[in-house]
């Protein structure tokens, strides 16, 4: 009966979760058309529904009923296998992401977090494993192509995912220095107070206001948004797809819903980064004001809501970046993820650890 | 000096100017109204086309209805694209006088450069500002000499007199020899 | 040489014979002077004004294209007096040049438009309206706009110089001067559209390409026509798979430039909607069916491999065609003789030229000519004997007559024609001595002169000295004979005294009046005796010339396409020629006799023969319908004919294969001159047809004997092997020379053989009025039966005519286009007829392209010795059907 | 249910380790690590291990895999059998591992409940500060010599691919 109960619940979360990020990139594609068209003195689409409001349905229908190309000479079981790669590992990491508080609610007498699916304590180096697995399938999706448009695609893919998976790495440390936990409901819990207790500020671990210059992640925070906005080969870091020079790299001989795959694997993944960079840096479901304003059994409301504007806020920056930036040159972008960021992130552990260590605890 | 520039690549200063540009047409679009959008919805809205719009070729007639036309192969030899095609005769009955038999443009190759209408000796050739000629079928787009002429039936409701009647001077330009007045001796 | 002068034109000095005009001087230089009425070809006229030039010393401004230059001459082309001058006479001529440009052929190809664009303004002084011509119906192949008419009259002149046939003029005067054809009805002159080639402008033009083509859009194909032996260059300009227009430029190919009527508008059978484009088979219904080459090929492979066999080599017969190229010849010949194995091959030779290589070859060791048309323009002394020159081959016509106009030759003819103005042209009429000769009668006159050599006592003393046996033997045997009855002692041994008494050049022309009619060997050994008799034969600059009715019969021969000759032409039993060949095959041909073209229908007729593959050639429509051909060939168990259209031989095949018209292939014809020339492609083939070589080619490879070449330049290469020597020669082509050690055979012993044979009398038939000479031979607007589909040609002459003398019409009270009956022992034909005055009395011609008419009127017999099927000429009885309606048809 | 999912994993791992030497395109090998490098990680977990687990597809699956992925892409290497020929000597080192085998599992035996009491106080404390502590005090020395010969290696690697870095360049 608890397992019954407890699987239940689980499936549960993950239909809502699953239900909601992809309702989140479906309409996502809309958004970004919008707000790209917005920046861009244009207006996006506007034929289907109301303002264009039902154009993700429309291209959900168009891809679905698209013919599925397996061009000749392509290895057709990867051909196959890769946006599966893609896409899995991209939806799998929602799985430890606390949406909301850290609640527990009694149910047929099994204890159950309503907003989050897994509590696992090594939560983030579980997200970071997975997103690394992404890249398998890019590279292989170009791979089994049998196109040199796309095999280079992938090959760009893959050195940028892998590059800038370092990055993010290493930025998230200072984080984990200053939780002194892997599990993304324990960083969350710490960031509670106010805004300034949030990573991003640091001063929630005590010290006072002399010192909390060297433990703010402000630093590390950056690192994070730019190799996140490359870790999920997004504009201007879009190499991999580069349609000037490469047609549409790895995805250059997909169509249908093999394409649709990678397209929503994209956008999960954005969700995804957006998620962990409000978890990790921005006290995730946490108000930047103490305490709740609603009543302490509606509060949860707040906090879900909180959250959902921090990842929108994340949303809106990659739009944002996409209508401002052009694309780098690749070894620029090789250049600037191992000779700026990466000794950057390296720095910012270095002092955060000194500083965690000689003036906390 | 170096200072500036150290912190302003630092701070990403000019990425932050360029993102400072594009959410300010964002606010001015959407929240504070001001800006409108460059977009013409297409098929509810059209462009007001300029005079000199070169859209589909079109083939003239005189005002008695007879083509201007005289099949001399230059727009053919004029055009980039190797877009027409001229089979030029004489007409039946009237000795040394040419025209086109048959006319075709073929339209998918058509640049529009208008190269054509003014080699054009006749001004058989004019610029329609017609352009929604999408078909299904790409066939359909090869014009032949009918479909040419209805265009400029259609476009130019005006027609010009026959050219002896505009100068007399160049009276036997391709006119035959009918009308011509007897040899005086 | 030595007479040089030198001249400073435009500041550039250059030595010139004198003479030359400034104008030729300046082109040598590079320099263009604009003209309109010059012409290199034509005397100068200088009416156009538009050649002016500024010579030091002389005050006004001069015609380059009149004036000669002198010894230190300074010519100034391009000063501003000149160009105001060429200016102000271009203002003149456009003053009434209509702006038709756009509409007229000529645009972009126009001397007046290009001047136009170089000098005028765009405005003019004048504002009068324009003169204007009524149009009037001009001919239906030449249209002339005179509107556009500068005046120059290069078309007058070039009709009357070059061509000689005057059937233009100007008429009216200043800017009212008009082009007219004489008599008021519409143009019937030659045709050979030199006028519409030398035309500056547009004012005369070809109605047969009318508005197809402006001169931009056409590519070229450098090429040699298919016509007749002449073998002239010709631009071939097409358009889109079809032959658009047909041109020769000034300076190029053995005609300079000239053609006639054929070469100039007979180029559409090319592109006529009858082609064959697939391979037809005869299935079992009995009819043929469309088929593929892949189809067709591996089958009729099969049942080649299958006859040979049964039945061995000796049962399969070829025959082609000396219309294909010489590369289509030498892997016919090769394909019987190796990957059949047989020598049963014959060619179009075999109809007449045979007659003269052989001759040729047993008295001076080269079927060649030993002249070349240079030798023939700059000849002292040209005797024509049968060959009706302007019919047969016009260029050598014009050859002759530029000879005889142009450089004073004397010109002896013993030809079936009279002289007579006509409106074409007629070299007896330029002749200085002149015997009508009755038709088949050339080979007596022949006799007649090598009698009236003795009688001259003109024989060589050199020869007497070293071949005294032959001559007291051929003395003996041909003063023994009496001067031929029918020809005028005095004229005769006067032409003889002539010839003979040139000094420095001069040839002997034979034509198919000669050697298609019997005795036409014996006739051209003894013209070869003659020549040999009054010393002439060996010197440079002398010769016998036989000139060929196809375009390849030459080349036929040469590419051992007969039965008795291996490609050189070698006899087959040459053991030296065979080893040669040996080594180039890397197999011997096989030894056997070939039967010839009229034993080979024999022996199928007979069943001896199994199966034929002829090439190009119709038998059934060439020889007489008393050969029945048709018979022999429906008996064959294996017909294939490789045509261009469904022949009366090719509805007889089992299997048809379409081939490609010499527009459509590359290759060499070689002409009767022995000049190899280039047949270059310009369409595309028509259809799924195919170079002959190449179906002889891809069916060897099938029958496991392959004779494989990638392109005819493979061919020839391997020709040239085969053949030392043979390629492509140049402009002036080096004529062979007299093999001497061959003559001096001949002189002593050769010559013995046939001597009896060769010297007799052969009685004069009658010619009453119930006996006509008829003779089946060329006419200018026609050969052979390709012509026939040349729709140009066929708005010349659309249909066979029965030429008569206007007197003998008259006498039998005939009008023109009258029905007659012709009988003849062989049976009967209805004709129309027309009159023409050049055709002697008593003597009826009728065009061989429309022999089926005629076809059970003739009877053939066989040459003895040659094998050529005598059967051209034959004597009639004429009646009248009824009056002209029948006629008109 | 703990022995079901390691006869599960231990069967996967190793019959996709056979794969990775027996198949004969180099993606696919590369797949079927990728494969047992899961299975691996899901062994881990089983045993609690989820730290390692972890780091295990990170490092090799996220990392290194990927590398050998473009190596083998970039090199292009064809379907060589020049390997299978190494068949008897495969054999014979092949019967002399399984042999080892036999003999240690012969030898020692299968425990019946592997290291359940260390696992409990490992997740007490969360091992990822276990093996945290366990690398910075008992294991200090070998995990510095580990790091300084990947750091020599690393620079060895710099050199010999930077050529002309020392200043001979031409």
């Amino acid at each position: 009966m608890e397992m019954l109960v407890f699987a239940g619940a689980a499936v549960v979360k993950i239909a809502v979760v699953m239900g909601v990020v992809l309702l989140t990139v479906a309409f996502l594609t809309l958004a970004e058309r919008k707000v790209l068209s917005w920046m861009q003195d244009r207006m996006g689409p506007m034929e289907v529904g109301p303002y264009g409001t039902l154009q993700p349905i429309a291209d959900g229908i168009k891809l679905f009923f698209k013919e599925d190309i397996i061009p000749a000479g392509a290895n057709r079981f990867l051909f196959s296998l890769a946006p599966i790669l893609s896409l899995v590992p991209a939806f799998i990491g929602f799985a430890v992401v606390p949406y909301g508080p850290n609640r527990e609610i009694e149910l047929f007498g099994v204890t159950i977090k309503p907003f989050i699916i897994t509590d696992i304590n090594i939560g983030i180096l579980y997200i970071l494993a997975f997103v690394s697995i992404g890249a398998y399938g890019v590279i292989l999706g170009g791979w089994a192509s049998n196109n040199k448009y796309s095999l280079l695609g992938g090959l760009r893919s893959a050195a940028q995912v892998i590059s800038y998976e370092l990055n993010i790495g290493l930025a998230i440390i200072g984080v984990l220095i200053l939780s002194g936990s892997l599990s993304m409901v324990t960083i969350a819990e710490k960031q509670a107070g106010s805004i300034l207790n949030w990573n991003i500020i640091g001063m929630g671990h005590g010290g006072g206001i002399w010192w909390w210059f060297p433990v703010t992640q402000i630093v590390a925070f950056v690192v994070y948004i730019i190799s996140a906005v490359a870790e999920t080969n997004r504009l201007p870091f879009d190499l991999p797809e580069a349609e000037s020079e490469l047609v549409a790299g790895w995805m250059t001989e997909y169509s249908g819903m093999r394409f649709a795959f990678f397209f929503m694997a994209e956008y999960a993944n954005m969700i995804l980064v957006s998620c962990i960079a409000s978890v990790l840096f921005l006290g995730g479901y946490h108000a930047p004001y103490p305490g709740t304003r609603l009543p302490d059994n509606l509060s949860w409301i707040e906090g879900v809501a909180w959250f959902t504007v921090k990842v929108y806020a994340f949303l809106f920056l990659f739009f944002w970046l996409r209508a401002t930036l052009p694309r780098l040159r690749y070894d620029q972008l090789m250049r600037f993820g191992w000779k700026v960021m990466l000794p950057l992130a390296l720095g910012n552990i270095v002092i955060t650890s000194i500083v965690v260590y000689f003036l906390r605890d | 000096m170096a200072v500036a520039q150290w912190v302003k690549t630092l701070t990403f200063y000019e990425i932050l100017v360029g993102m400072k540009a594009t959410i300010t047409v964002l606010i001015q679009r959407i929240i504070l109204r001001n800006r409108k959008a460059i977009t013409l919805q297409y098929p509810h809205e059209k462009r007001e086309l300029p005079g000199t719009y070169r859209g589909m070729i079109a083939l003239l007639r005189y005002d008695d209805g007879t083509d201007k036309c005289v099949g001399c192969d230059l727009c053919e030899s004029a055009c980039p694209s190797r877009v027409i095609t001229v089979i030029s005769s004489e007409v039946e009955g009237e000795p040394m006088k040419r025209y086109a038999k048959e006319y075709y443009m073929d339209m998918t190759r058509c640049l529009f450069c208008g190269l054509c209408v003014q080699a054009c000796p006749v001004d058989a050739l004019a610029m329609t500002t017609e352009y929604e000629w999408a078909k299904y079928n790409k066939r359909d787009l090869r014009l032949n000499k009918e479909q040419l002429l209805a265009l400029g039936d259609r476009n130019f409701p005006v027609r010009e007199k026959k050219l002896e009647f505009q100068h007399p001077n160049v009276a036997y330009f391709n006119i035959g020899h009918k009308n011509l007045p007897p040899k005086e001796s | 040489m030595a007479d040089m002068v030198n001249v400073l034109i435009d500041g550039k000095p250059i030595a010139v014979e004198k003479g030359t005009l400034v104008i030729e001087a300046a082109r040598r230089l590079g320099i263009m002077v604009p003209h309109f009425c010059y012409h290199p070809k034509l005397t100068y006229d200088a009416n156009c004004r538009m050649c002016l030039v500024e010579i030091e010393k002389i005050p006004k401004l001069q015609t380059s294209c009149s004036t000669v230059c002198t010894e230190g001459m300074v010519v100034r082309t391009n000063t501003p007096v000149v160009n105001e001058a060429h200016q102000s006479v271009l203002e003149f001529i456009l003053a009434n040049h209509p702006l038709d440009c756009p509409i007229c052929d000529q645009g972009g190809r126009c001397d007046l438009q290009d001047f136009s664009h170089q000098y005028t303004p765009t405005t003019s002084v004048f504002s009068d309206t324009k003169r204007v011509y009524q149009k009037e119906f001009f001919s239906p192949l030449i249209e002339k706009e005179m509107n556009r008419c500068v005046s120059c009259l290069r078309c007058v002149r070039y009709c009357d110089q070059v061509m000689d046939v005057k059937a233009l003029g100007n008429a009216g005067r200043s800017t009212m001067t008009e082009i007219v054809h004489f008599a008021g009805h519409q143009l019937d002159c030659e045709f050979c559209g030199g006028c519409v080639q030398i035309c500056p402008v547009g004012a005369i033009t070809s109605r047969l390409s009318m508005y197809e083509f402006r001169p931009w859009m056409m590519k070229r194909a450098d090429s040699t026509c298919g016509y007749c032996g002449d073998g002239c260059a010709l631009i071939l300009q097409t358009r889109d798979q079809k032959v658009v227009e047909v041109m020769s430029a000034y300076g190029e190919g053995r005609n300079n430039g000239d053609l006639c009527a054929r070469g100039f508008f007979g180029y559409q059978y090319v592109t006529h909607q009858d082609r064959l484009t697939s391979p037809l088979i005869r299935q079992a219904d009995g009819q043929l069916h469309p088929a593929t080459w892949d189809e067709v090929l591996p089958v009729l492979a099969e049942r080649l491999t299958q006859l040979k066999l049964a039945h061995g080599a000796e049962a399969i017969g070829g025959l082609i065609s000396a219309r294909c190229t010489n590369e289509d010849l030498y892997v016919f010949q090769k394909f019987m003789r190796l990957t059949i194995g047989s020598n049963h091959l014959d060619s179009t030779p075999r109809y007449g030229h045979v007659n003269a290589a052989r001759a040729l070859r047993r008295v001076q060791g080269t079927n060649r000519w030993t002249v070349s048309y240079e030798d023939l323009v700059q000849a002292d002394v040209l005797l024509l004997i049968g060959t009706q020159v302007t019919a047969a081959n016009p260029i050598v016509g014009l050859k002759v007559k530029e000879a005889v106009k142009k450089r004073g030759a004397a010109l002896l003819t013993l030809e079936t024609l009279t002289p007579s103005i006509d409106t074409t042209s007629n070299v007896t009429n330029l002749s200085a001595k002149h015997l009508t000769i009755p038709v088949g009668r050339h080979g007596a006159a022949v006799q007649g002169l090598v009698k009236a050599a003795f009688d001259e006592n003109l024989v060589d003393a050199g020869l007497t000295a070293r071949a005294g046996e032959f001559v007291s033997r051929v003395r003996a045997a041909a003063t023994a004979l009496p001067y031929p009855s029918d020809v005028d002692e005095a004229t005769l041994r006067a032409m003889v005294r002539t010839f003979a008494g040139a000094r420095r050049r001069g040839v002997i022309l034979i034509g198919q009046d000669l050697l298609q009619a019997a005795g036409g060997y014996e006739a051209t050994v003894n013209l070869m005796d003659f020549l040999l008799l009054i010393g002439k034969l060996t010197q440079p600059g002398w010769g016998l010339a036989p000139l060929t009715e196809e375009n390849n019969e030459q080349g036929a021969v040469e590419m051992g396409a007969m039965a008795e000759y291996l490609p050189g032409p070698t006899d087959i039993a040459d053991p030296a020629a065979r080893s040669l060949l040996a080594e180039v095959w890397k197999e011997e041909p096989p030894a056997a006799k070939g039967m010839r073209l009229i034993q080979m229908i024999e022996a199928s007729r007979s069943g001896k023969l199994k199966a034929m593959i002829i090439v190009g050639e119709n038998p059934v429509r060439s020889l007489p319908a008393s050969v029945k051909v048709a018979e022999a060939l429906e008996k064959l168990e294996l017909l294939v004919v490789q045509e261009l259209f469904l022949t009366e031989t090719a509805k007889l095949a089992d299997v048809v294969l379409p081939a490609c018209s010499y527009a459509e292939k590359n290759g060499t014809f070689t002409n009767s001159e022995g000049s190899v020339q280039k047949v270059r492609q310009g369409l595309d083939p028509i259809g799924d047809s195919r170079p002959d070589w190449e179906i002889l080619s891809s069916l060897s490879v099938l029958m496991g004997y392959p004779l494989e070449y990638g392109d005819a330049k493979e061919i020839l290469k391997e020709i040239r092997s085969a053949i030392p020597g043979y390629r492509i020669l140049g402009a002036t082509p080096e004529p062979a020379r007299v093999d001497s050690w061959t003559v001096e055979q001949y002189a002593s012993g050769g010559f013995a053989d046939d001597l009896a044979t060769r010297y007799h009398a052969t009685p004069s038939p009658k010619s009453n009025g119930h006996a006509w000479h008829l003779r089946v031979g060329q006419t200018l607007f026609h050969s052979g039966a390709m012509s026939t589909k040349a729709k140009g040609l066929l708005e010349i002459q659309k249909e066979g005519k029965l030429i008569m003398n206007p007197a003998d019409a008259e006498r039998l009270g005939l009008a023109e286009g009258d029905r007659v009956r012709l009988r003849s022992a062989a049976g009967e034909a209805s004709v129309p007829v027309m009159m023409l005055g050049r055709i002697p009395a008593g003597t009826l011609f009728y065009p061989e392209s429309f022999r089926e008419d005629l076809a059970s009127l003739l009877a053939v017999t066989p040459d003895p010795v040659t094998g050529v099927p005598y059967g051209k000429q034959v004597i009639v009885t004429v009646e009248k059907v009824g009056a002209g309606g029948g006629g008109g048809k | 249910m703990g022995s079901l999912s390691f006869l599960y994993f231990g069967t996967v791992i190793a019959l996709s380790a056979i794969l990775v030497v027996a198949l004969r395109k180099p993606v696919s090998s590369v797949i079927a690590l990728l494969v047992m490098f899961f299975h691996i990680a899901g062994l881990f977990v089983t045993l609690h291990a989820e730290f390692l687990a972890a780091v295990q597809l990170i490092v090799y699956a996220g990392a290194i895999l990927v590398l050998y992925l473009f190596v083998v892409m970039l090199l292009n290497v064809k379907e060589d059998d020049s390997y299978q020929r190494q068949f008897r000597l495969g054999m014979g080192l092949g019967l002399v591992a399984l042999a080892e085998v036999v003999y240690i599992v012969s030898a020692a035996g299968l425990p019946e409940e592997p290291i359940r009491e260390r696992t409990t106080s490992a997740a007490a404390a969360g091992n990822t500060e276990m093996v945290g502590r366990a690398l910075y005090t008992t294991y200090l020395f070998p995990f510095e010599v580990a790091s300084l010969i990947l750091l020599v290696a690393m620079i060895g690697a710099i050199l010999m691919a930077k050529k002309g870095i020392m200043g001979e360049s031409k």
